[in-house]
């Protein structure tokens, strides 16, 4: 796919969106007071960023980089593998970070009776 | 070439359908609908990656078109216990 | 107003993102010739095959170029598994019942779970096995295989959950891991160094070197602290906690 | 072979209209199990026939194909009984035109059970 | 082995020493401290050398250690009154409690000190002056509970003059590249001072702290009065002497040979800064101080009170002296310090004594206690001749001294002040002696008898010191211009007993000594006599008032309010009170510290507003941060 | 087999995936274990920075794809320093934590594996020379970490530990946007390779990226403002993990803010930023400590302090300056460790860790209140302690750059140091006692031990600097020689 | 039904799985047959317990036929229901009655039974809501009687005699 003259346009808006969804994230996270929303907005950057991995990973009418039977040999473009199998790295990471972010907020749901963020704050100054 | 048509035609109404599907998922109005919506989504998303597999002739799509089908699923399953009020 | 002042704030730096991306356009060729290998993606498209055997580039590259990463992938996870055990542990009392679902499912979920299961748990093997030669690898078969077993957790009340197999699976295949970089090592080369198994034919299963055994042990480690993972996230209800 | 790859398109096309014709269901019917009663059957044929025609297409790809087909023929519905029961179970009671609601004493028994 | 690292390790190692055996016996702390200091003392001047340099390397830096004849004439003071006064603690001390802990501090403190004066290089002289810090901090809040505001007071200002201090060494060896003091005093010799101002600054405010030299005064009364008295002999008479010692050095050997300094212009702060400007300054800071001492000190109800201000007071002469600079003028402020050690000393031992036997110093609640402290009578009333500065004791000719190199350096106002502190000093003096140890018996004192021998034995022998300089002062005349010789003053002058001024009016002291003497021992046997006839004594609360009996606690001595029609004169003198100033300026920092820790909110979602805003200052300053 | 630095790694996650089978056959193996490791990995120290002295920096390729193409790591005398420093802490924490009381037996094989893999992802942080790595690294800091913290149920432990998740992720999301722009700009992850093309990238997005990756590291290295976590994160964990954090984990974060500064870009007024951010940094940290009344959070403002004071350090850039940056990182962890250490005996029986409760208590535990009180002794920089060196080294660093206005603010944290610190020392000493023997915790055997240690290496380095003062040399050394380290990394690709 | 035997259902499951992985890798290379065989019986051996009750009997040529029988009558029952469910949704006045219905079935064997419902939820205007015992409980778009036998007829009857067949 050759976006020619729309490059800006379409470099702007695929990029655009995925640092949309980051922000959208991070304004739950600086915003909404109950954790398990705070940590769905982590999770929503996380996708954000995910996203943005595999879009400076794509070329203009690249397939997956698997030189199975069918493409040995021929000449196809193939996207940029290492953003790839970073987000691979960066997924399992955020999953593993959400899973112990949703154990903390259990932990302080029943300590504090509330999952109100604004209202956990026994340590401060 | 006239298999062309084919995947203009095949690519086109899925896509209606997946957005016809989103429009419902949007509208709700209950969070049932809306799972009631995803499920059907991703159905139509499996479909569609067997095609694509087809399309760019890499028999992958296939396998990615299985795990998705069974994520989708298992996801539906989860949110539709968690609904009920059983997890 | 605390409102307008994120959103403002947040714009502020979605603004100069969007501007840092107004240097790397969308689709561009930056891989460039293969010959003059300006990313070093390109490099791998170039020699992964003809190096390494495997056919998934991407597996290459997770599990021989930075397998390192991946080695400290797994380890994340097992400490996710590590961490929830210890932030949610609770001294159980006598003859306490684990409960992960509170209500029953459906005749027919649990009919249809039962048939699924091995059907899932095979295909995510599968996946994991063929993780040179398919878009698979470790992770993904390792994410299904604990999917199938998170079935058979919400669809049956009672199911019983081998949790020193859990443990065994996870800390063999963890050493395996390990071991197999180690082994490079002893063997004079460097860790996880992919020399002392053939590299076999392109897109057989048996191809790839240590690639596809490392892969299999991260497929067993995934799943089984991804399993782990699920269980206890689901036996915890806050629901119903007192305080 | 050629016969075959006709059916492929023949099925596959008709596979992606039974799919639209599922959106178009749970969009256009009034309650979540009416929705459930149209996109199930739809998208589960459309399913099936889209993905078995690609197999008939491309004949090397038929078994994984069928492998699919039987998935969806199994799980979809499957989906689609557990996401009605949770509806229920959730109280969204179903539009009933005739008052014939059999399973409604079924549910207020567990419901005082619980209680 | 080398001399200074025999004595220090003598002194260190008898601190660990007497640290450990404290839990064989308490008794054999003080011993080992006694012993550590008495060997460390014979064994230093048998094999003192003045020209024995050494050197050696330490975290990249270049040590030196050795003596000189200034250094020399402290480490007399430090080491004697070291030795007298750890013998002096062994009786004060028994059955207290953190012997062990108590004389380690002590030895410390006397190690430090000497460490000081081998040190010929800033770096280890500021190690030393640190640990000496520290270990005197901890003896300050060795008696517990009320005096830890006291020693928190003790160890800011400390930390604000060491750092000073730090701070003016640090750019010191950014300049010269050496940490030598000798190197540093060619190199400003050479370059002049120009720019080398704030480093002088700093070392003066480093001293002077020490040196409890106004403004930086505030933390020495209380410090002085609440510590162990065995151990304030040494603090007073000691240690503030390494300020002295120090600020010698700056006065003396780094700006005296800029007397003449031109006018040069730093700007801003330091604007028209000379170094004769800073030495005048110097001048008035510490003649300031001995009459903010003085005023203090007869304000003073506590004897330990009042010694600690009268210390001030002593020091801040002894500054003055330093900061003249003329050749009399600093001979008799050296002159001063050795004696001030002495009698001061010898001053806090005994009031030592009578709270030990006693259970206090307020003049307020004991008198008549000469009969029953004889030997500490004795000291006292010696000691305090000589703080008074009345001849035949040593304080006399320090005076002396002092008024003739102020007189002939046309430093009038100065001497006014001076003089009305040293007339003051005779006052509170008078009041010592008379509140506790003339007037009637208490009955509260029945019981109270003399102090151990070994305690007195120190005692005496500082009181016999203060005299026997009161007649010889050409015994420390000697070192005196020894020490001033090193410095850069060339053919001082000086006689055995005989002190003269530039008009040539001759004090002959053997004379004067022996006809006051004599008086004094036949006033002696007739006060001896008529004691015996045993009059009758009415203690001061045994008054009858004309109808009305008082109650006991209502406390009606005469010494109450003694200098109150005084006080009143100068009432608004006291109203300066630096504490204020300093209370005021540490209650607004306790404000501003309060409010700027509220910043941590604890709310966590703050803390990641406060990321974001952050980034986004980032990225909008960019250019400007990273041009 | 050949000594190497992936040691370091390898060994523990064998450990720490060998631990709960262990644990099978004997409970007593999960408390072992990470002893074994940690003083194996203390041997390859030794053996490693002796082969550094020696022969240069060691840059180790692994699984045999050359820089840039594989993952490398890179022992040189600076980063082997700080290797070799954290497994140090690691086994002297260890020893303080082996029969630590609190801790039964099932939670104790979740502490151990944790606290093990803290150590190792730290170490990781420094070792590793690829950018994308170190954020593996750190997400492994990270999740140890914050189960760690939230160790103990009954402190508000969970509190800080989410808000200490809350910023570590806010961190990564900053540092993975650093990485995609990266990435996407010169095709490459490995530092030397960052380092030798970073010029080619265009100014602006150069300076973006650095923002994003100082923004992110920062959060780890306690830079103000982006340090809310910290004090919490310090007074609610264990003990042994606050020394663990303020001793290693910290150090990690700092490290790579280093290398940012000095290898990896090559920024225009970035010296400059780290002064100032370290001062206020410190002014700010000191200034609360000042004010706290439980002293663990005063322990921890007090080490972000130190932090400030390091950045400082690294900020001023020259040799000097970074031998006294590493002074102080290697005092820092020696001093608060021990002061974190001792403290949980202090504060035992005091849920509120508050410092009135110490009351007299140096009478009652005197061999850990005196180690407190030499600890609080060398951080305020008093001679002949250890703290006295490094913070002289600064002063003479900044004296030499004519940095005025930085020795003044220096040295005047350092006099609030001393209030807040001997306010504590006095409270031990010269109060009143008001807890019971009985109600002390006396410390066990293995804690005197560990806390010993530490208490003599403070005296030792105090009075003779020079046992380190070669180390931190060439530390400083191998930091400035950005050239040699690009060629150590690449020297198969550039010949 | 508990009659079958373990290894009967052990080896049923094996075999299963075996077929399964072929339709994965559809590659007869002995690498992968072998692999597959090893790992179908490694999943096999924790899963049979749950996959089957019934074991091997399934394969009996009969059965077969009448497998393949149901099968016909299955796929014609959905493009049936599927333009039935066409002319519902399109039509623009939505043509329905809804209600839920009872009725009790013959089949015992947990599959049948599920196989059934999933008939019956693909088949015209039907939705199996639950199952409870031997009560199905079923959504019907256009409920033409609340009697459950009416409603046995209507819904099930075909699908459940081959069932009964295949099953037993
Ligand atoms: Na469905
Ligand atoms: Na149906």
């Amino acid at each position: 796919m050759d976006f020619g003259q729309y490059q800006n346009i379409v470099t702007i808006s695929v990029y655009g969106s995925a640092i949309a969804l980051i922000l959208i994230g991070l304004y739950a996270v600086l915003i909404k007071k109950n954790l398990i929303k705070i940590v769905i907005g982590l999770s929503l950057a996380d996708a954000g960023i995910h996203l943005l991995f595999v879009a400076i990973g794509y070329l203009k009418g690249g397939t997956a980089p698997i030189f199975s039977p069918s493409v040995v040999g021929e000449n196809v473009t193939m996207v940029d593998p290492v953003p790839q199998a970073l987000v691979l790295t960066a997924i399992v990471i955020g999953f593993a970070v959400t899973a112990v972010a949703l154990s903390l907020v259990i932990r302080l749901y029943k300590h504090h009776n509330t999952a109100r963020i604004d209202q956990i704050k026994s340590l401060k100054w | 070439m006239e298999l062309n048509y084919l995947y203009i035609t095949v690519l086109v109404i899925l896509s209606i359908a997946f957005i016809i599907g989103m429009l419902r998922f949007i509208k709700g109005p209950t969070a049932s609908d809306r799972v009631v919506a995803l499920d059907t989504i991703s159905i139509i998303a499996t479909a569609s990656l067997v095609f694509m597999g087809y399309i760019f002739n890499r028999y992958i799509y296939l396998d990615v078109a299985l795990i998705y089908g069974v994520l989708g699923f298992i996801g539906v399953i989860i949110i539709a216990r968690y609904l009920e009020g059983a997890l | 107003m605390k409102n307008i002042i994120v959103i403002a704030l947040l714009l502020v730096v979605g603004f100069y993102l969007v501007d840092s991306f107004n240097y790397i356009k969308f689709g561009d060729n930056r891989l460039g010739a293969p010959s003059d290998e300006k990313t070093v993606g390109a490099y791998y498209l170039n020699n992964t095959v003809e190096k390494t055997g495997v056919a998934n580039v991407i597996t290459a590259i997770i599990v021989n170029y930075r397998g390192f990463d991946t080695l400290g992938e797994v380890t994340v996870l097992f400490l996710a598994t590590t961490g929830l055990g210890s932030i949610l542990y609770r001294r159980r009392k006598e003859g306490e019942h684990e409960e992960r679902v509170t209500k029953e499912s459906s005749y027919l979920l649990q009919t249809g779970s039962k048939i699924l299961f091995p059907f899932v748990i095979l295909l995510g093997i599968y996946v994991f096995i063929h993780g040179h030669l398919t878009p698979g690898g470790g992770f993904q078969g390792g994410a299904i295989v604990a999917t199938g077993f998170l079935l058979m957790l919400i669809a049956y009340k009672n199911f019983k959950l081998g949790h020193n197999q859990l443990t065994w699976v996870e800390s063999l295949a963890g050493i395996t891991f390990v071991s197999i970089g180690m082994w490079g090592l002893i063997t004079g080369g460097t860790f996880l160094e992919n020399s002392f198994i053939p590299k076999g034919t392109l897109n057989s299963l048996f191809s790839g070197g240590i690639i596809p055994i490392i892969y299999i042990a991260v497929g067993f480690k995934v799943a089984a602290e991804l399993t782990g993972v699920l269980d206890i996230l689901l036996s915890i209800k806050p629901s119903k906690i007192k305080k | 072979m050629e016969i075959l790859k006709y059916i492929g398109i023949g099925l596959v096309l008709l596979g992606s209209i039974f799919l639209l014709l599922g959106a178009v269901g749970i969009y256009r019917m009034p309650d979540v199990y009416n929705r459930l009663q149209a996109g199930t059957k739809a998208t589960t044929l459309g399913a099936m026939s889209l993905i078995l025609g690609v197999g008939f297409m491309e004949p090397e790809w038929l078994v994984k194909t069928l492998i699919l087909v039987i998935f969806i023929g199994i799980a979809n519905p499957l989906s689609s009984h557990v996401l009605a029961r949770s509806a229920y179970k959730n109280n969204q009671m179903p539009i009933i035109k005739n008052g014939i609601d059999a399973y409604k004493k079924i549910n207020d028994s567990e419901k005082s059970e619980e209680n | 082995m080398n001399t200074y690292f025999v004595v220090l390790l003598i002194l260190f190692g008898g601190a660990i020493i007497s640290f450990a055996i404290n839990k064989v016996s308490y008794l054999l702390s003080g011993i080992v401290a006694f012993i550590a200091t008495a060997s460390a003392t014979v064994f230093f001047y048998l094999n003192v050398d003045t020209d024995n340099f050494v050197q050696f390397s330490l975290a990249g830096f270049d040590f030196q250690w050795g003596l000189n004849s200034l250094s020399l004439l402290f480490t007399y003071i430090v080491l004697g009154l070291g030795t007298l006064a750890t013998l002096y603690s062994i009786q004060y001390m028994r059955f207290k409690n953190n012997l062990g802990y108590f004389y380690f501090n002590f030895l410390l403190g006397i190690g430090s000190m000497m460490g000081i004066l081998f040190s010929q290089d800033f770096i280890s002289f500021f190690i030393f002056w640190e640990i000496m810090t520290w270990s005197s901090y901890l003896i300050v809040v060795y008696n517990g509970n009320k005096t830890h505001k006291i020693g928190i007071k003790y160890m800011i200002f400390s930390g604000i003059g060491a750092y000073a201090m730090l701070m003016s060494i640090v750019m010191i060896y950014a300049d010269v590249k050496s940490f030598l003091i000798a190197d540093y005093i060619d190199y400003i010799s050479q370059v002049g001072l120009s720019g080398h101002y704030l480093q002088i600054i700093l070392l003066i405010v480093g001293f002077g702290v020490k040196s409890a030299l106004m403004p930086l005064h505030v933390w020495a009364p209380k410090a002085y009065a609440n510590s162990p008295m065995g151990y304030t002999s040494l603090f007073s008479g000691a240690l503030s002497k390494m300020g002295v010692y120090g600020l010698s050095i700056v006065l003396l050997s780094l700006l005296t040979n800029f007397n003449t300094g031109e006018n040069v212009s730093l700007g801003g702060l330091f604007e028209g800064i000379n170094a004769e400007f800073i030495r005048i300054i110097v001048q008035w800071l510490g003649a300031i101080t001995a009459v903010m001492g003085t005023l203090y000190a007869l304000k003073q109800n506590d004897a330990k009170k009042l010694l600690a201000y009268s210390s001030i007071a002593q020091l801040g002469y002894i500054i003055t002296g330093l900061a003249i600079g003329t050749e009399l003028a600093v001979m008799g402020a050296l002159f001063l310090a050795v004696l001030h050690a002495i009698f001061k000393g010898a001053l806090f031992m005994a009031m030592g004594a009578v709270e030990r036997q006693a259970g206090t110093t307020d003049m307020t609640k004991i008198s008549g206690l000469v009969r029953k402290m004889p030997f500490t009578f004795i000291v006292t009333l010696m000691s305090i001749i000589a703080l008074a500065g009345i001849p035949p004791l040593g304080g006399f000719v320090g005076k002396w001294l002092l008024y003739e190199g102020m007189i002939t350096s046309g430093h009038y106002f100065l001497v006014v002040l001076i003089f009305f502190s040293s007339t003051a000093a005779f006052l509170y003096c008078y009041r010592i002696l008379f509140g506790i140890f003339l007037g009637q018996e208490e009955k509260e004192t029945i019981n109270v008898r003399e102090a151990p021998i070994s305690m007195l034995i120190p005692m005496l022998l500082l009181a016999i010191l203060t005299m026997v300089f009161g007649t010889y002062p050409g015994l420390l005349f000697e070192p005196i211009a020894n020490a001033m010789s090193y410095i850069g003053y060339n053919d001082v002058v000086w006689e055995m007993s005989t002190i003269s001024n530039v008009w040539g009016d001759k004090v002959s002291l053997d004379y004067v000594s022996l006809t006051i003497f004599t008086v004094f021992i036949v006033a002696m046997i007739f006060l001896t006599i008529k004691n015996y006839k045993g009059t009758r004594y009415v203690t001061t609360k045994d008054i009858s008032t004309s109808g009305e009996m008082p109650t006991e606690n209502e406390n009606l001595t005469f010494q109450l309010n003694f200098f109150q029609p005084f006080e009143r004169a100068v009432a608004p003198l006291y109203k300066r009170s630096m504490d204020k100033i300093y209370n005021t300026i540490g209650e607004s920092l306790d404000a501003l510290f309060n409010f700027v820790r509220t910043i941590y909110t604890g709310n966590g979602q703050t803390y990641a507003l406060y990321v974001i805003v952050f980034l986004v200052i980032m990225l909008i300053f960019k250019d400007s941060i990273f041009n | 087999m050949v000594i190497s630095p992936v040691h370091y790694i390898a060994v523990p996650l064998l450990a720490a995936f060998v631990i709960p089978l262990f644990a099978k056959l004997n409970r007593e193996f999960v408390r072992i274990i990470p002893g074994i490791v940690l003083l194996y990995l203390s041997y390859v120290s030794i053996v490693l920075m002796n082969q550094v002295s020696s022969t240069g920096t060691i840059s180790e390729v692994l699984a045999g794809w050359a820089p840039p193409f594989g993952i490398n790591l890179v022992f040189s005398a600076f980063s082997g320093f700080l290797a070799s420093l954290m497994t140090f802490m690691g086994l002297v924490i260890w020893i303080y934590s082996y029969r630590f009381k609190k801790i039964d037996d099932e939670p104790a094989l979740k502490f151990y594996v944790l606290f093990l893999m803290l150590i190792t992802g730290a170490i990781g942080i420094v070792l590793t020379g690829d950018i994308f790595n170190l954020f593996v690294f750190l997400e492994i800091v990270g999740i140890s970490a914050y189960s760690l913290t939230s160790f103990y149920r009954n402190r508000d432990g969970a509190e800080a530990g989410f808000k200490y998740l809350l910023l570590g992720a806010f961190a990564s999301t900053l540092i993975l946007l650093g990485i995609i722009l990266l990435y996407s700009s010169i095709g490459t992850l490995n530092m030397a390779d960052i380092a030798q093309k970073s010029h080619l990238i265009p100014t602006s997005l150069k300076v973006s990226i650095f923002i994003l990756f100082v923004v992110g590291f920062g959060i780890e290295a306690e830079m103000f403002p982006l340090n809310g976590w910290a004090p919490d994160a310090y007074s609610q964990a264990p003990g042994p993990v606050g020394a663990a954090f303020s001793g290693i984990a910290v150090k990690a974060g700092m490290y790579v803010i280093i290398r940012l500064i000095y290898t990896l870009f090559d920024i225009e007024g970035s010296f400059q930023f780290l002064i100032v951010m370290g001062l206020i940094t410190t002014i700010i940290a000191e200034v609360s400590a000042m004010k706290q009344t439980n002293l663990k959070r005063m322990l921890a403002y007090s080490s972000i302090g130190q932090m400030g004071i390091v950045m400082v350090a690294f900020g001023i850039g020259t040799r000097e300056a970074i031998i006294a940056g590493l002074f102080l990182m290697l005092n820092h962890a020696i001093i608060k460790g021990l002061l974190f250490l001792s403290s949980s005996y202090l504060v035992y029986n005091d849920d509120n860790k508050l410092i009135s409760s110490l009351s007299g208590l140096g009478k009652r535990l005197p061999l850990v209140s005196f180690l407190f009180a030499l600890g609080a002794f060398a951080i305020v920089g008093l001679p002949p302690f250890s703290g006295f060196w490094s913070r002289l080294y600064l002063l003479l660093a900044a004296a030499d750059k004519e940095l005025i206005y930085l020795i003044a603010i220096i040295l005047i944290i350092a006099v609030i140091e001393i209030v807040y610190y001997f306010r504590v020392i006095n409270k031990l000493y010269f109060k009143d006692i008001k807890v019971k023997s009985d109600d002390v915790q006396k410390p066990s055997i293995n804690a005197v031990i560990s806390m010993s240690i530490l208490g003599i290496l403070i005296i030792a380095i105090g009075i003779y600097p020079d046992l380190v003062t070669s180390y931190l040399g060439n530390a400083a050394d191998a930091l400035l020689d950005k050239a040699g380290y690009i060629e150590n990394v690449l020297v198969d690709i550039n010949n | 039904m508990q009659t079958v035997s373990l290894l009967n259902r052990f080896i049923y499951t094996w075999v299963i799985l075996f077929i399964l992985w072929y339709a994965f890798t559809t590659s007869l290379e002995p690498a992968e047959l072998i692999t597959g065989g090893f790992v179908s019986l490694v999943v096999a051996s924790f899963s049979y317990k749950v996959f089957t009750g019934s074991g091997l009997k399934i394969f009996m040529p009969h059965k077969l036929f009448f497998v393949a029988q149901y099968i016909f009558i299955f796929i014609l029952a959905l493009i049936k229901s599927n333009f039935d469910v066409a002319r519902r949704v399109l039509s623009p006045s939505l043509p329905i009655n809804p209600g839920i219905v009872e009725f009790n079935t013959k089949l015992t064997n947990d599959f049948a039974k599920m196989v059934l419902a999933n008939s019956i939820t693909l088949t015209p205007g039907t939705l199996t809501i639950d199952i409870v015992e031997n009560t199905f409980y079923i959504h019907w778009i256009d409920v033409k009687s609340d009697n459950p036998e009416i409603a046995h007829t209507e819904i099930a009857n075909n699908f459940e005699k081959l069932l009964l067949k295949i099953f037993n």
